[in-house]
């Protein structure tokens, strides 16, 4: 194997931390931990778009980009956990699945 | 311009007076019951002051209908400039205002009426705000209508009289008030459709130059609809003599006649007049009634001339109807005010047949009897008003033998009757008079068979006076007072316009001749199409 | 291989087993550590991709903010350790299946798809372009970027500290 | 303008508005004034006296026929292109004006003296002072208007006098009935009046008398139109003179008070609706005269067969008044111009001293009216009796009264007339006629002032009138003598009266007129129409050589002279044989011709006719059009709206069940479909997450390209 490492290998990564995120999001019931599994998806995201700036697919605004989610992702982590404490202090869980008063 | 306080016209004055009194009206705290007549009281007597200003400055040898530069007093001003509305392109309606020979007098009879209107009113005994509020915007609606030049203005101003007119029957009436307050408001509400669409139609066909952009653009301005060569040659009522122009013409001559009331549209006025307050029916009588004729003169008449002389015997035909079914139905009323809304109905056929005569006499005398009629009727109605304070009942048959009671009031009383019988040197004889010499000339027929109205109303008019105040007194009214000086503050004025345009009908004709004279040339002229068509 | 081909199989490998390991672990706080690699392992790729700045922002905003929040909420929502992490309303064997149909998707796709001939450009360093960036070409975003940032800031305080309702 | 003429055109103006002054004055300040019937007196006497001095120089001193003041009322400007709409009024004197304004002035002055006694204490003393202003006014007006229009004014004028002061005592059904009926009688006959004036003005373009004349002369109306023209003016004659058919309000309104009914339903008043036809003479074509003549010809003797049998002493001089004025209506039918105006001054005066001499006699009496209460009064009023008698007998046309005088005059005129046209019915009638009136006179003195007293207690009362009261009686009675109108009393021919009034010429085309002026022997040439000025032309005839009807006139003159005055005095000798010297009993008299009688008593049944016919046919067909209106026509309102309602009603349960049932139903399947798949909706973030991702594969493989 003598191809270097390059655009795809890091995507394939990414590719992998993407569908590790879904996989969590999609199983775990703990509030903060489908937030760990949104923080993986957004990580991977942000491997492609730093990656295809440096193999010169996107010029420098693939980065800014990535600073720009890495800024939605703390504001975003931030209000989360304000949610998930007062969901706390209201029904006393962090579980996703119990929190369904909507329906019905 | 020069007539102006204060940088608005007069017009816009006298037109909007009573809608500043009804915000001062608003203001007044609801205890403070004085003060509010006071204010519509003021509010009236300045518009009473600035008609006469305007009467003053009037020059009668302008001619108005379908000239602009024949207007006076004329303000205008873009109202609404939409520039791309979905079918209907630039709509552009103007602050239209300006009046000519034909609206002076109506203006002059809205502002007296209204003023002595208030009088009438000072002992409203509920909810005196509202009342007065109503009374006020009642009033900037009959003002507007008078002295609107643009159509869609005209149609905003009838509808906002429309309303308080609703509530002022419905709220302070009589017993059936909501009855007669529905059926007054939906009766005039289909004649109101039948305007909008002939209006909207109207707009359509006529084409004019935006003197702002240079462009074709569609109007409400009456004065160019009244232009045949303003129409689009292709639209619906372009052309002398077509056949939606007639429909058209009958649309809105029935939009027109439900409100003055000719038969057999006619039946929402005894019930209106019966139920409404004293004042109220004054203002029926005295100004509304007024607006369908106003209507077929400024509007019907001149836009569509060549329906006017196809309909015109028809319409005397009605015109005679009027006068003698109102008058026998006037004779079997037991109730007074229904027997004056009776002769209403009966004085306003003269008013018909005059105008449909098409000559400068019979025109004249329709104009002037509109004013008459406005302000006879309006005494009659006071009348019934202060007998009605007095003995709560209105039945023609419960009195007898007033006139030894009230002697001063029998006299204001005969002066009325006698006017409403036409008697000379009272005010309708003249306008009666004219009124049946135009018809003659153009209608012998009818002519003479109206004239068995005349017998007629002197028959139920002295029937009634008979009934009423001569023969013995009934004990039970043993203690009526004479008129006091607040009703006689309300009755005197109007006497004495009676007993002057009786014997100097020159004051009110002369201002209006020059304009009446216009109107029947035109119609002639261009209704058949002697004015040549694009 | 050269150095950077072992630095990134490396890293590479360090990223996908501790995101593994926050995914599958049981016990939250192993999670919460997990991703520390996880998080580290990305900004050692970021170093590898010549992105610098973000490599560095990587590491104080993830692991010094974001880590020390989900750490601190562990803490105040997990009484004593004992909620265990149980897996949710989806049982374990569809959530494989799906996230295995993604990743062979996203795999293949990017395994078969010809991309345009890559230049690998010499490293320059970014924190000045980037810096240059956001203020000329992207400071709306920038701006709304910060605007978000307060409002984040003061909306999470305020959610965070509403009174305790009634309970339903 | 000569200053004479002018100064007589100011003293005519005063004359006509002191009245009017007058009565503001006492309508407006009645109660501050002391002695307001003095007032109105007062100015009448200065009206009496000016109206004299402009008699006196227009018949004697002034050579124009016509005084003239004309001011343009109302000017409307023109229609372009077209004739321009104005009315022109004014006054006129000319001679028979003049005297006119003196009969009106004269009676009326006096009747106000008269009533300072007789009226004296009523309830509405001011109010009845003010009416006789008013009426006076009107009644000036009348005479002295130059145009149809003013004419038609005073006329309405004049009518609502009358009606106010027949309802003087209006707390009496009777009189405010009276009244009620009196307007509108003279209402239908103003109808006709006003309706001949818009003819005259739509053809003629002026209400002015002399270019009404002058445009008729000029052909601008001829032929039917302006025979219907003049009879439909005419009409209006027919109700103020209470001529038949509409002659029924003059005996109601005698529930007015007695020297009302003297000044305006025997003297002025109703002797308008002759002085109208006088003024439109000149336009009545041949047919209208006839007319004209037939009316009052039956007029004159219904009325005078009805009078033969009343016993209410007021309704025999009514009834007397109607019939006399059915005799100058007559006259002028008959072409008598000059007679019938002559009657009209003359019996003015003699029928108001008639009416005031009843005054007397009901005043006398206290306010009983029934000649059946009365007799005797001779001894007790022997003003009041001697003055009857003379007005009685110039009534009746016995030689030296100024009733002679005219009477002869229409009597001649008709016989001419029945010479002429060969109709000899007219004469007849009025010969018949002189013999009733001589026979109800004298019968009505007989029944009050001859024979005993029926009623002693009133009789007892009885005494003669104050002065104010028979001094008025006297002076008419002495009016009622030959010499104040022709020193010869046996023809008035060269009296100054008839020199004055002159007939006008007819200016209607010659072949609708009678053709009694044009000379005997040339019977086609002269055409009145080539003269436009119909008081010259009249002239001109005067001095040609004699016409046909001057012939005529000539021929009767003597003859029926005798006849007539044979049938006056065997009227009156018929009053004596039944009333006095009772040589055949009245009373059997009345039962052999009881249907008769009957008939008559009952005035004919005019009333009665006209309360089943056209009173109770006007109140029915108002009575069934009201019905008609509440039912017919806002039951179609009502109807339209209970349509609607009932249409709403409908299209409400269409909304309620179909329309709304389709929205339900749409909801009810949304909501069945949302049921049997809200499984899918677990509430679950993940699931939804799977879900979605599912999506965004199955859209991959779908859409991919290899």
């Amino acid at each position: 194997m003598t191809v270097h490492v390059g655009l795809t290998q890091f995507l394939v990564v990414s590719a992998i931390l993407f569908s590790l995120g879904i996989f969590g999001v999609m199983t775990r019931k703990n509030a903060i931990m489908v937030l760990m599994g949104i923080e993986l998806i957004l990580n991977a995201a942000n491997i492609n778009f730093v990656a295809f700036t440096r193999f010169g697919l996107m010029n420098l605004s693939g980065q800014v980009t990535a600073v720009f989610v890495i800024i939605l992702a703390a504001a975003e982590a931030a209000v989360l956990l304000a949610i998930v404490l007062n969901m706390f202090q209201q029904i006393n869980t962090v579980n996703v699945d119990e929190v369904d008063k909507l329906k019905n | 311009m020069q007539y102006q306080f204060l940088g608005i016209g007069y017009l816009t004055w006298i037109t909007f007076l009573p809608l500043i009194g009804m915000a001062v009206v608003l203001l007044i705290p609801k205890s403070n019951i004085n003060a509010m007549k006071w204010t519509a009281l003021a509010a009236t007597i300045l518009q009473l002051v600035l008609a006469a200003i305007i009467w003053v400055n009037f020059k009668p040898s302008l001619s108005g209908i379908n000239d602009p530069n024949g207007f006076q007093f004329v303000e205008k001003t873009r109202w609404i400039d939409l520039p791309g509305v979905a079918w209907f392109g630039h709509v552009a309606v103007d602050y239209f205002l300006g009046i000519d020979g034909l609206s002076l007098p109506m203006v002059m009879l809205t502002a007296l009426i209204s003023f002595v209107g208030v009088i009438a009113s000072w002992n409203i005994g509920k909810s005196q705000k509202g009342y007065f509020a109503l009374y006020l915007l009642l009033d900037t609606g009959m003002m507007g209508v008078f002295v609107a030049l643009d159509m869609f203005l005209f149609y905003v101003f009838w509808e906002l009289m429309l309303l308080p007119m609703y509530f002022l029957i419905g709220i302070w009436g009589g017993p059936r008030r909501e009855y007669a307050a529905i059926k007054f408001f939906l009766y005039t509400l289909l004649g109101s459709v039948l305007i909008l669409l002939v209006m909207l139609g109207l707009y359509f066909s006529v084409n004019v130059t935006d003197p702002a952009t240079g462009q074709a653009m569609h109007t409400f301005d009456m004065l160019a609809m009244m232009n045949p060569q303003n129409y689009d040659p292709h639209a619906l009522f372009a052309g002398i003599g077509t056949y939606w122009r007639y429909v058209a013409f009958i649309a809105l001559f029935i939009g027109f006649a439900i409100k003055v009331p000719i038969f057999p549209f006619h039946t929402w006025l005894p019930d209106a007049h019966v139920e409404a307050p004293t004042a109220i029916s004054v203002i029926l009588a005295g100004v509304l009634l007024k607006m369908g004729t106003y209507g077929f003169l400024r509007i019907s008449f001149p836009i569509f001339p060549d329906a006017v002389l196809k309909f015109s015997y028809a319409l005397a035909i009605l015109g005679f109807i009027n006068i003698v079914y109102g008058a026998l139905c006037a004779m079997a009323q037991t109730d007074f005010k229904k027997l004056i809304a009776y002769s209403s109905i009966s004085h306003m056929g003269v008013v018909l047949l005059g105008i449909a005569a098409l000559n400068t006499q019979g025109v004249a005398g329709g104009v002037l009897q509109m004013f008459n009629h406005g302000v006879v009727t309006a005494m009659l109605f006071l009348i019934v008003g202060v007998i009605y304070d007095r003995a709560h009942t209105r039945g023609v048959n419960d009195f007898g033998g007033l006139a030894n009671q009230m002697p001063v009031y029998t006299g204001i009383m005969t002066v009325a009757f006698f006017a409403a019988i036409g008697l000379p040197g009272l005010s309708e004889f003249i306008s009666e008079l004219l009124s049946y010499l135009g018809a003659f000339q153009t209608f012998r027929w009818i002519a003479i068979f109206s004239s068995i109205g005349i017998v007629l109303t002197a028959g139920y008019m002295l029937w009634t006076l008979q009934r009423v105040f001569l023969g013995q007194l009934p004990e039970k009214w043993k203690g009526l007072t004479d008129v006091n000086g607040r009703e006689l503050v309300s009755l005197v004025p109007l006497m004495v316009v009676v007993i002057l345009l009786g014997v100097f009908p020159s004051i009110m004709l002369h201002p209006m001749s020059a304009t009446l004279n216009n109107l029947v040339d035109f119609i002639h002229k261009v209704g058949t199409g002697m004015t040549a068509l694009k | 291989m050269n150095w950077y081909d072992i630095l990134f199989y490396a890293f590479a490998l360090i990223t996908v087993v501790s995101a593994a390991g926050v995914v599958l672990s049981r016990n939250i706080v192993y999670a919460a550590f997990s991703l520390l690699f996880t998080f580290f392992g990305v900004a050692a790729l970021y170093v590898l991709l010549s992105a610098d700045f973000l490599a560095i922002t990587q590491i104080l905003l993830y692991v010094g903010g974001v880590l020390v929040l989900i750490v601190f909420g562990v803490m105040l929502t997990n009484r004593a350790n004992k909620v265990e992490v149980k897996h949710g309303g989806l049982t374990l064997a569809p959530a494989v299946l799906v996230a295995g149909v993604i990743a062979g998707t996203l795999i293949g796709v990017l395994t078969t798809t010809k991309w345009p001939a890559a230049s690998f450009e010499p490293y320059e360093e970014t924190a000045r372009p980037l810096g240059a960036l956001l203020m000329t070409q992207f400071v709306l975003p920038f701006e709304l970027a910060s605007v978000l940032l307060l409002v984040a800031l003061v909306g999470a305080v305020i959610i965070a500290r509403r009174e305790k309702a009634r309970r339903v | 303008m000569a200053s004479t003429e002018s100064l007589l055109l100011n003293l005519a103006l005063a004359v006509l508005f002191l009245p009017l002054a007058g009565f503001a004055l006492l309508i407006f300040f009645g109660k501050k004034i002391p002695r307001q019937d003095l007032v109105e007196t007062g100015i009448l006497f200065t009206a009496l006296a000016i109206s004299i001095y402009i008699m006196v120089q227009k018949v004697f001193f002034v050579s124009a026929p016509t005084i003239d003041l004309t001011f343009k009322w109302l000017d409307l400007g023109a229609v372009a292109g077209q004739q321009g709409f104005s009315i022109d009024l004014g006054i006129a004197i000319d001679n028979i004006a003049a005297i006119m304004l003196v009969v009106v002035t004269l009676i009326s002055s006096l009747v106000h003296t008269f009533s300072l006694a007789y009226m004296e204490g009523d309830v509405r003393y001011t109010r009845y002072y003010a009416y006789l202003g008013l009426f006076s006014f009107s009644m000036l007006g009348i005479v002295l208007s130059n145009n149809l229009l003013m004419i038609y004014v005073f006329w309405e004028l004049v009518g609502i006098s009358s009606y106010l002061l027949i309802g003087h005592w209006y707390e009496k059904k009777s009189a405010s009935d009276a009244s009620k009926k009196a307007f509108i009688v003279n209402r239908v006959g103003d109808v006709g009046f006003f309706i001949g004036i818009m003819i005259v003005f739509t053809s003629l373009h002026t209400f002015l008398l002399r270019d009404v004349f002058g445009g008729i002369a000029a052909q601008h109306l001829t032929g039917p139109l302006l025979t219907a023209a003049g009879i439909l003016i005419f009409c209006g004659a027919v109700g103020k003179s209470a001529q038949f058919p509409l002659h029924v309000w003059l005996p109601d309104a005698m529930e007015g008070p007695t020297p009302v009914s003297a000044l305006i339903h025997a003297a002025t008043m109703v002797a308008a609706g002759v002085y109208l036809v006088a003024r439109i003479f000149p336009m009545l074509t041949a047919e209208a005269l006839t007319v004209i003549a037939y009316i009052g010809a039956i007029t004159a003797f219904i009325a005078a067969t009805i009078a033969v049998t009343q016993n209410d002493i007021k309704k025999v001089l009514a009834y007397s008044t109607i019939s006399q004025l059915g005799y100058m209506i007559m006259a002028l039918g008959v072409d008598a111009y000059s007679a019938g105006f002559f009657h009209l001054v003359t019996h003015a005066a003699f029928k108001a001293g008639l009416f005031l001499a009843s005054g007397s006699v009901i005043y006398a009496m206290h306010h009983e009216q029934d000649m059946r209460n009365m007799g005797g009064l001779r001894k007790k009023m022997p003003i009041t009796y001697w003055a009857f008698v003379i007005f009685s007998l110039s009534i009746s046309g016995i030689p030296f009264t100024s009733g002679f005088l005219s009477k002869d005059s229409i009597l001649a005129g008709a016989l001419a007339y029945g010479l002429l046209t060969g109709n000899y019915l007219i004469p007849i009638i009025g010969y018949l006629v002189v013999f009733l009136t001589a026979a109800y006179m004298f019968r009505l003195i007989i029944m009050t002032f001859h024979g005993e007293p029926r009623d002693h207690h009133k009789y007892e009362h009885a005494k003669e009138s104050p002065k104010v009261m028979t001094v008025p009686l006297i002076v008419l009675a002495s009016l009622s003598i030959f010499v104040f109108y022709s020193f010869n009393p046996f023809n008035p021919e060269k009296g100054w009266f008839l020199q004055a009034v002159q007939q006008p010429a007819s200016v209607v085309p010659a072949a609708q007129s009678y053709g009694f002026d044009q000379p005997v022997n040339d019977v086609q040439v002269t055409s009145p129409q080539q003269q436009p000025n119909a008081a010259e032309l009249s002239v001109e005839a005067q001095k040609t050589e004699t016409t046909r009807y001057e012939e005529a006139m000539e021929a009767v003159h003597y003859p029926g002279l005798a006849l007539s005055l044979t049938l006056a005095v065997l009227g009156i000798l018929a009053a004596f044989v039944v009333y006095d010297w009772k040589k055949i009993d009245a009373e059997k008299l009345k039962q052999r011709v009881k249907p008769v009688y009957t008939f008559l008593y009952n005035k004919w049944y005019f009333d009665e006719l006209y309360d089943a016919t056209a009173v109770a046919g006007t109140l029915l067909l108002s009575k069934s059009l009201a019905w008609f209106d509440g039912h017919v026509i806002d039951g179609v309102v009502n109807g339209a709206a209970t349509l609607t309602r009932l249409w709403s009603t409908l299209s409400g349960k269409f909304d309620h069940y179909i329309v709304d049932g389709l929205v339900n139903f749409s909801a009810w399947f949304t909501g069945f479909l949302g049921k049997a798949t809200r499984r899918v909706q677990t509430g679950k973030v993940q699931t939804y997450i799977v879900f979605a991702l599912l999506g965004v594969i199955v859209i991959f493989y779908v859409f991919r390209q290899f």
